[in-house]
């Protein structure tokens, strides 16, 4: 993470220091989410279903991905387990619906509650264990929570899955993917809310120094154990809060859904979006979901040019997704939020500005 | 206890562990010099199988000279690999380093499926007729019994090669700090590409032997997520380690096999047991059995 | 003071090691640290470059020696010069080929090695090195370095930084870049840090451009100094002259000959400096 | 009404790729075969594939989004992926032919008092796993008599995953009524690796008949591995681990396999035009056709007959292909006779053939050599219904 | 005049890493309101000494008392708590956090928020209290003089910049004793002029206790209370400044054989 010029205008001038700490930095920046959110509320019902399918993924995406930020980008702990705990909530949710009967809207949050249990005691090891050796730990927990899921039966169906209804309040249904959408946007806007608030306070700064200089962050009265797990526990609350609603919105829970490949995904999220930003997660995941549309149109396209790709398409588009992110870790290796960031420092640079 | 079945598991989790061991220290001598976790190891190794199979059966080649082509083929591409993607990340944070070499590992493993399909392709006889020894009871493979003595050899070099050579001493350097590794003059470029070019080299050794022994397809890429739990065992950045690492995570499977075919029947243990194990040794030894410490001072 | 222009290239004499001509450093595109800095280094002479915190010297060595690409700085203006030859685009490995060699502030002792290790390092950049009569002539000068056997990263202060020093000096320099050698060392190594740094100028005929903060210490084993603030230099002149010189011994050596005790100051607003 | 539309799930480039690109193609080519002869009786099926690489929750998006274009009927792959649609092809009255022969999708009333699911619309072509699983107990119980072998052994060897375990308790069940032993199944991964420690525990078990419940890769570096640790036992594949490019990668000798279609060449009535339905398509890169290509033309060839009835009587909508595939007895699409074997689908039974054909195959001088050993024909019974 | 109180009271410590004893039997004590410096050679177990109050270090032998209680047996993190600050030799700052946020994280022990209100912010109190962190600290700010800076991340300061910013954030700590690490390194004449009036003022007008390693024997003779001297781990001497520096053991070890003025040509060479 370079330096980046301080983003205020000129102009801008802060008067109290409660308004020196908003939601974003700049009222230019406040204005554009909330257009931004308006526009895509409004639109959504006139996208048509391709468009909604794919937002309510990238939405779904984007909250686990916002939790593995917590856990990467801001405590600086790399979990190569991302997925497992998604799937965990997936399957939790189901479980509790299933089981007990909870309500769908309730069993969503409280699978998230218990995957942040399940987080926290896998996240243990980082009381103890740093960097890559954490790192491959957590790919552990990948592989011990996945065969968990297709051993234990009476918690996931084992290999055959858990079906996921769709949830219900009250008599209306989310049962079409334009309710389902609200619901996911809901659950996003709460999420980056919330973990930018964290960001901003206590907590938040407090795993920013572990990841900074752990040592002297313990002197300064950080509880390092503490923080190193809770950054556990708080990134699998939100991957436990996307997998239920992935699950509940396939209305099917597989143990395949929750490879080390999606672990891959999300890490590759973040990065791509821009460690360490709420809202480089979103853009992140808009690009690890979309990416393979793209190639897929892309290779489809050139298939007619050329016929000889019609057999290698699958392949090319699969290539291209690797291709996409050497080339962007090549380019951008700061991320989409980064590259925003910068063209908001020229606008405020302007004339100075090369 | 099955005295007889438990030893030939025993023997055949050593004879594997070492092949894994050798693949661990491919990742190691990466790690040594670029402080980069080659995610694509996996992807390297099939690589070196594929090529030489189709040296062998396309090119009619006789199998030591497709060795020795393939061999010049992995040095180079290593190269090329160092070269094309990791060089302009140089000083990037480490996670963005590991995530490119993801990256080359979905694509490679893309590009080998379509170019040598998906199928499983089996290695002409390379040893004749002497194909399998018998050892202690336990029939082993040749190739395997090679690769033992291959993995002593390539130990014992890449020993050398880091204490007592300077390019050894230049590719510690420049793990440790690649701005304190230029300002003495080692040129940073040079020690990544020759740190990657060995190391493919190796891997492609390593996937020549898994090819000749299990037949060549792109699963067996899973070894390189496999040696994951023997290099943290071993330390990451322990030579040795990484084939004490392969050596226990080879037989850690074989014994979990042998537990769970016996007694547990649980399935399945053969695949989960190393990582259940690489948990509990990492909390007594955060650094691996041999790996070193970070030095912490303030 | 009236800033003094180094001279440029055409005006430089034939025994100038090293020329700095108006040299202009941008960190990430947008930071611009040295603003058209001139200086030069005289072949067998000691040069210290002077300098309040944050005005650059770190970042001039780093230019020079063409370190900055890691930490996503440029040169986006200027050349430098080393015996006649432009190095500004050259390689650091080059660099250190050619016989310029860093001494990096913070020492950049490689930690997790021998202090022996470290040594044969330092000759990297000659592969045909007799290493173990080079070392032992490295133990000469210091010989408390011989008997540390542990990794350099337990070593104390003083320690790594004669280590860092033995380390140049395996290279066989011809120009050594020192950026502040004194730096947390006790007094008694301090003294004979500089002893070094003139025993290598004397005995091995090295040039050298010291960045210091020790101003006083710096100004008695040099030869010439520069005075930089805020990327550029401000002053510049034999050493005699600059102890002389009633600006620098306000800011840098501490009153009028006289040293004024650290208990008596209070704050004030400082006097308009050189800028 | 002049087209239809019907979704295709693939995999051409997931673990089961080994027979997905064999399969796919069969389906593929035979639809495209008769759209370009006219379709059905005038209607064009317009077919989309998916290749999902094996993933379920890939085919689960896929479906969802063809389900919201108008889908009439699916061609399906895997078991994991047809059993999780089974509620949501129901709900949604969309017939799907898959190429999983879970017998978990032959009970559409749950008549089965053991039946967890009800699939009513759920149908392949072909004896389920467990059926065939059955057959080769039942062979493997006579081989044992006629060798003199007391007290037999059956293994079940393959992945913890649906297909493989699909037939594991039924098999399981129905050796033991056979007087056979029955070991402790042998879990292997279904990606190809080194198997000699599994090997060790079957060769351990002494097991003389092994089941093999996985395919492709994975069953020629089981062969492998274990032909180095000396396991002797008689190897039988389940339909999709035996076919003659896995034999000749495995070099396997005698190794046991059902099929339910004869072989590409074969001389029979119906493979002209299987070969020219072969001949018309973009199967063509080198070898000859597997069984499991023949077996995609006979799946897509009984839903587009009962697409046929269906126009006729109706329309061409999900719930008449259902009822299209109630319309006949022991019935044989036009045109493939002798390829596809006669099948009966009620709307109590879904079970469409019981006939095993069981072969034997071997690698001998360096060429494939299969020979049909046996055909068995299983009782309809009750207790097996679904499971 | 009562007598002093002891803030900090070392007895027979002994600290050693494998075989190299770091430090052996030091004890000594700091009085409440001193400034206590901590000399000696490189490698004398300055910063092993400071590392064991500040907990980073856990001494085989002896004990700690801070303000009469026992000091080992509390965690590293709990030391803050209690009112201990310090700054480091070579910095450890949070180079990407901003001047503010760096210093906040000293204000971490004080604030009762919570992540759970930390996300609530608005309601859970999270934003009042941020507020009045902000507030505090500015004063801090003020008072070392790097309001300029402010928003920049730490990572982009120099060095002298650092120095001071790590200053205040263990200020921010508000520590009953502040720990020192060469908090003068490599700095200017003027800029350690700077730093020793932060650190008189810091002692006279908050009452901190001070405990300071440094290396500037001027620095340390003009500001200090009391004096004492490790070598090889072991505590040679202890004093009043001006007679540390007489000592003859001191001088052989520490000093040179002169005085720390640096005149003489030929003493260099
Ligand atoms: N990597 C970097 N990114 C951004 N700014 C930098 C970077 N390195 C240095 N700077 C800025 O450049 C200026 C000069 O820094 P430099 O380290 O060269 O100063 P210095 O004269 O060596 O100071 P000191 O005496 O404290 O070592 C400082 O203001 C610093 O903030
Ligand atoms: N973590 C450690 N592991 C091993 N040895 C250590 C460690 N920390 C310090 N030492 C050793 O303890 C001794 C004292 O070191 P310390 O850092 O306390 O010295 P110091 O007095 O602060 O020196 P300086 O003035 O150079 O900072 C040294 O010999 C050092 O090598
Ligand atoms: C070939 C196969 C492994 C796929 C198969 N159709 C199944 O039941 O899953
Ligand atoms: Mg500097
Ligand atoms: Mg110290």
């Amino acid at each position: 993470m370079s330096y980046v010029p301080n983003p205020r205008p000129a102009g801008d001038f802060r008067t109290t220091y409660k308004d020196d700490n908003r939601l974003f930095k700049t009222h230019f920046e406040t204005r554009s989410a909330l257009v931004l959110l308006a526009v895509v509320i409004v639109a959504a019902p006139f996208i048509g279903n391709y468009w909604l399918t794919q937002l309510i993924l990238i939405g779904i995406y984007a909250i686990a991905a916002i939790g593995l930020n917590i856990l990467v980008g801001t405590t600086g702990q790399i979990s190569l387990g991302h997925a497992a705990f998604f799937g965990f909530g997936a399957f939790a949710s189901a479980w509790l619906a299933n089981s007990f009967g909870v309500p769908v809207l309730i069993a969503m949050p409280a699978a998230a509650v218990l995957t942040t249990a399940v987080g926290m005691i896998f996240g243990v090891p980082a009381a103890r264990i740093k960097g890559l050796y954490l790192a491959i730990a957590t790919l552990a927990s990948q592989f011990i929570l996945t065969d968990f899921f297709s051993r234990a039966d009476w918690f996931s169906g084992g290999v055959y899955g858990a079906l996921a209804e769709r949830p219900s309040i009250f008599g209306f249904a989310f049962d079409s993917d334009l309710r389902y959408f609200y619901l996911v946007m809901f659950w996003l806007v709460v999420t980056a809310v919330a973990v930018t608030n964290l960001l901003r306070s206590r907590d938040g700064r407090a795993f920013v120094a572990v990841r900074d200089h752990y040592l002297s962050a313990e002197v300064m009265g950080v509880n390092l154990t503490k923080y190193r797990i809770l950054s556990f526990g708080i990134s699998s609350f939100f991957a436990g809060l996307a997998g239920a609603l992935f699950g509940h919105y396939l209305e099917y829970v597989s143990v395949e859904g929750f490879t080390i490949l999606l672990s891959i995904q999300f890490l590759a999220m973040i990065i791509i979006g821009g460690l360490g930003s709420v809202y480089g997660a979103i853009l992140g995941a808009a690009f690890i979901l979309l990416l393979p549309q793209v190639m897929e149109s892309l290779t489809t396209m050139a298939a007619y040019v050329f016929p000889a790709m019609e057999s290698g398409k699958s392949y090319v588009k699969q290539m291209s997704i690797g291709a996409a992110i050497i080339l962007f870790l090549i380019f951008e290796p700061e991320g989409l939020i980064h590259r925003w960031q910068q063209i908001r420092a020229s606008w405020k640079l302007f004339p100075f500005s090369r | 206890m099955k005295w007889e079945l438990f030893f030939q598991l025993l023997i055949n989790g050593l004879i594997v562990g070492m092949l894994y061991g050798v693949v661990a220290m491919c990742f190691v001598l990466i790690y040594k010099s670029t402080q980069v976790v080659n995610f694509a190891q996996g992807e390297f190794l099939v690589l070196g199988a594929w090529v030489c199979l189709a040296l062998v059966t396309n090119m009619q080649l006789p199998f030591f000279l497709a060795f020795i082509f393939t061999l010049i083929f992995m040095v180079a591409f290593g190269i090329i690999v160092q070269t094309v993607i990791l060089r302009p990340l140089i000083g990037e944070p480490i996670i963005s380093v590991i995530m490119v070499t993801i990256g080359l590992s979905i694509f490679m493993q893309a590009l080998m499926n379509w170019i040598f399909g998906n199928d499983a392709k089996r290695f002409p006889d390379v040893f004749g007729t002497t194909d399998v020894i018998n050892i202690a009871g336990l029939n082993v493979e040749v190739a395997y019994l090679l690769s033992l003595v291959l993995s002593v050899v390539i130990m014992a070099v890449f020993f050398w090669f880091f204490r007592f050579t300077r390019h050894g001493l230049a590719m510690r350097a420049t793990a440790f700090d690649q701005q304190i590794a230029q300002s003495l003059g080692i040129s940073v470029k040079q020690t990544f590409a020759m740190a990657w070019a060995i190391s493919a080299m190796v891997s492609g050794v390593a996937g020549i032997v898994i090819g000749i022994v299990n037949s060549v397809s792109n699963s067996l890429a899973f070894v390189g997520i496999k040696v994951f739990p023997a290099v943290i065992l071993g330390g990451l950045d322990s030579i040795v380690g990484a084939v004490v690492g392969g050596i226990i995570v080879g037989v850690l499977e074989n014994l979990a096999e042998f537990a769970d075919g016996q007694y547990l029947h649980l399935g399945n243990l053969y695949t989960i047991a190393p990582f259940y194990v690489l948990i509990i040794i990492l909390m007594i030894k955060p650094y691996g059995l041999f790996g070193t410490k970070d030095i912490e001072r303030i | 003071m009236k800033p003094q222009i180094a001279a440029t290239g055409e005006a430089m004499a034939t025994d100038t090691i090293l020329s700095v001509n108006n040299i202009e450093v941008v960190f990430n595109e947008v930071i611009l640290v040295l603003r058209g800095l001139n200086l030069n280094v005289q072949r067998g002479k000691i040069t210290a470059l002077l300098g309040t915190n944050g005005a650059g010297k770190s970042t001039t060595l780093k230019a020079i020696t063409n370190l900055l690409a890691s930490e996503d700085g440029e040169v986006t203006r200027g050349s430098i010069q080393y015996e006649g030859e432009d190095i500004t685009e050259i390689g650091p490995e080059a660099l250190v080929r050619k016989g310029v060699f860093l001494v990096m502030e913070g020492r950049g002792i490689l930690q997790d090695m021998t202090v022996i290790e470290n040594l044969r390092l330092g000759a990297y950049s000659r592969p045909k090195a007799k290493l173990k009569e080079e070392i032992e002539e490295v133990f000469r000068f210091f010989p408390r370095l011989k008997e540390r056997t542990g990794l350099a990263g337990y070593l104390s202060g003083g320690e790594q930084q004669m280590l860092a020093i033995g380390r140049a000096m395996m290279a066989k320099p011809k120009l050594i870049l020192m950026d502040e050698p004194s730096m947390g060392l006790s007094p008694l190594l301090v003294k004979e840090v500089f002893g070094i740094i003139k025993r290598l100028n004397r005995e091995l005929g090295i040039s050298i451009l010291l960045v210091e903060q020790n101003a006083n210490m710096a100004l008695h084993v040099a030869d010439e100094g520069y005075i930089m603030e805020n990327g550029k230099i401000v002053l510049d002149g034999s050493a005699q002259e600059l102890m002389d010189n009633e600006d620098v011994k306000e800011f840098y050596l501490g009153g009028g000959g006289e040293r004024r005790s650290f208990k008596d100051i209070k704050s004030y607003k400082r006097r308009k400096r050189w800028l | 009404q002049d087209s239809v539309f019907v979704g295709h799930l693939v995999d051409y480039t997931g673990p089961t790729a080994f027979v997905g690109k064999a399969y796919g193609p069969g389906v593929y080519d035979a639809i495209q075969y008769v759209n370009a002869n006219g379709g059905i009786d005038g209607t064009q099926i317009e077919l989309t594939q998916v290749d999902y690489a094996y993933k379920v929750p890939e085919a689960l998006a896929a479906y969802k989004a063809w389900a919201g274009r108008g889908m009439v009927a699916m061609q399906g792959w895997g078991t994991a992926d047809t059993e999780a649609l089974i509620s949501f092809v129901a709900k949604d009255k969309i017939p799907v032919y898959s190429a999983s022969y879970s017998a978990h999708l032959t009970d559409p009333q749950g008549s089965n008092p053991a039946t967890k699911k009800p699939a009513p619309y759920n149908f392949f072509y072909g004896p389920s796993y467990s059926d065939t699983c059955r057959a080769l107990a039942q062979w493997a119980a006579t081989d044992a008599e006629s060798k003199g072998i007391e007290n037999p052994t059956f293994l079940h060897a393959g992945d913890n995953h649906p297909y493989p375990n699909a037939p594991k308790e039924a098999c399981k069940s129905y050796a033991e009524e056979l007087g056979m032993t029955v070991a402790e199944p042998v879990v292997v991964p279904m990606a190809p690796g080194d198997f000699k420690a599994q090997c060790l525990t079957i060769k351990e078990s002494g097991a003389q008949y092994v089941y093999l419940a996985n395919l492709g890769g994975s069953v020629v570096a089981l062969l492998k591995s274990c032909g180095t640790v000396g396991v002797e036992a008689n190897y039988m594949g389940n339909v999709w681990a035996g076919d003659y490019v896995t034999i000749e990668a495995s070099q396997a000798e005698n190794m046991i396999f059902p099929s339910s279609t004869p072989f590409y060449g074969q001389d029979v009535p119906g493979m002209d035009l299987v070969t020219e339905i072969a001949e018309s398509g973009e199967f063509s890169d080198g070898g000859k056709p597997t069984h499991h290509y023949i077996r995609g033309i006979c799946s897509a060839y009984y839903m587009m007959d009962a697409m046929k009835w269906a126009k006729a009587n109706g329309g061409i909508t999900g719930e008449n292909i259902k009822k299209g595939m109630y319309a006949k007895q022991d019935w044989v699409p036009e045109g493939l006779e002798g390829v596809c074997l006669p099948s009966t689908w009620t709307d109590k039974d879904h079970r469409g053939l019981m006939t095993v054909a069981i072969n034997q195959g071997s690698y001998e001088d360096g060429e494939v050599k299969i020979e049909r050993i046996d055909e068995t024909t299983l009782p309809r019974r009750d207790d097996w219904l679904g499971l | 005049m009562t007598e002093p109180t002891k803030m900090l009271d070392v007895t027979d410590i002994s600290l050693r890493f494998g075989g190299v004893k770091a430090l052996t039997d030091i004890s000594f004590h700091v009085d409440e309101g001193e400034i206590f410096s901590l000399i000696g050679p490189n490698g004398a177990g300055k910063t092993s000494m400071l590392n064991c109050i500040s907990g980073r270090y856990k001494p085989q032998e002896g004990s700690i008392l801070f303000d009469g209680k026992d000091l080992l047996s509390r965690s590293i993190n709990d030391r803050a708590k209690i009112g201990i600050g310090r700054t480091f030799q070579n910095l450890a700052l949070f180079s990407h956090m901003s001047v503010i946020d760096n210093i906040l994280v000293g204000r971490h022990h004080m604030m009762k928020n919570n992540f759970l209100t930390g996300m609530l912010y608005w309601v859970g109190g999270a934003q009042k209290e941020e507020a009045a962190a902000r507030a505090e600290i500015e004063d801090i700010i003020d008072f070392l003089e790097i309001q300029h800076v402010r928003n920049e991340p730490a990572g982009s300061l120099s060095y002298g910049l650092r120095k001071r910013v790590e200053l205040a954030r263990a200020i921010a700590i508000k520590p009953k004793l502040i720990l020192l690490d060469e908090p003068m390194a490599g700095m200017n004449l003027e800029e350690k002029e700077d730093m020793a009036r932060y650190i008189i003022e810091l002692n006279e007008q908050y009452g901190i206790t001070v405990v300071m390693i440094e290396h500037d024997m001027g620095v340390v003779v003009d500001i200090s209370h009391r004096v004492a001297v490790l070598d090889f781990g072991q505590k040679i001497a202890e004093g009043l400044p001006e007679e540390v520096v007489e000592d003859e053991q001191v001088k052989t070890a520490y000093l040179g054989i002169d005085d720390f003025s640096m005149d003489d040509e030929k003493e260099v060479g």
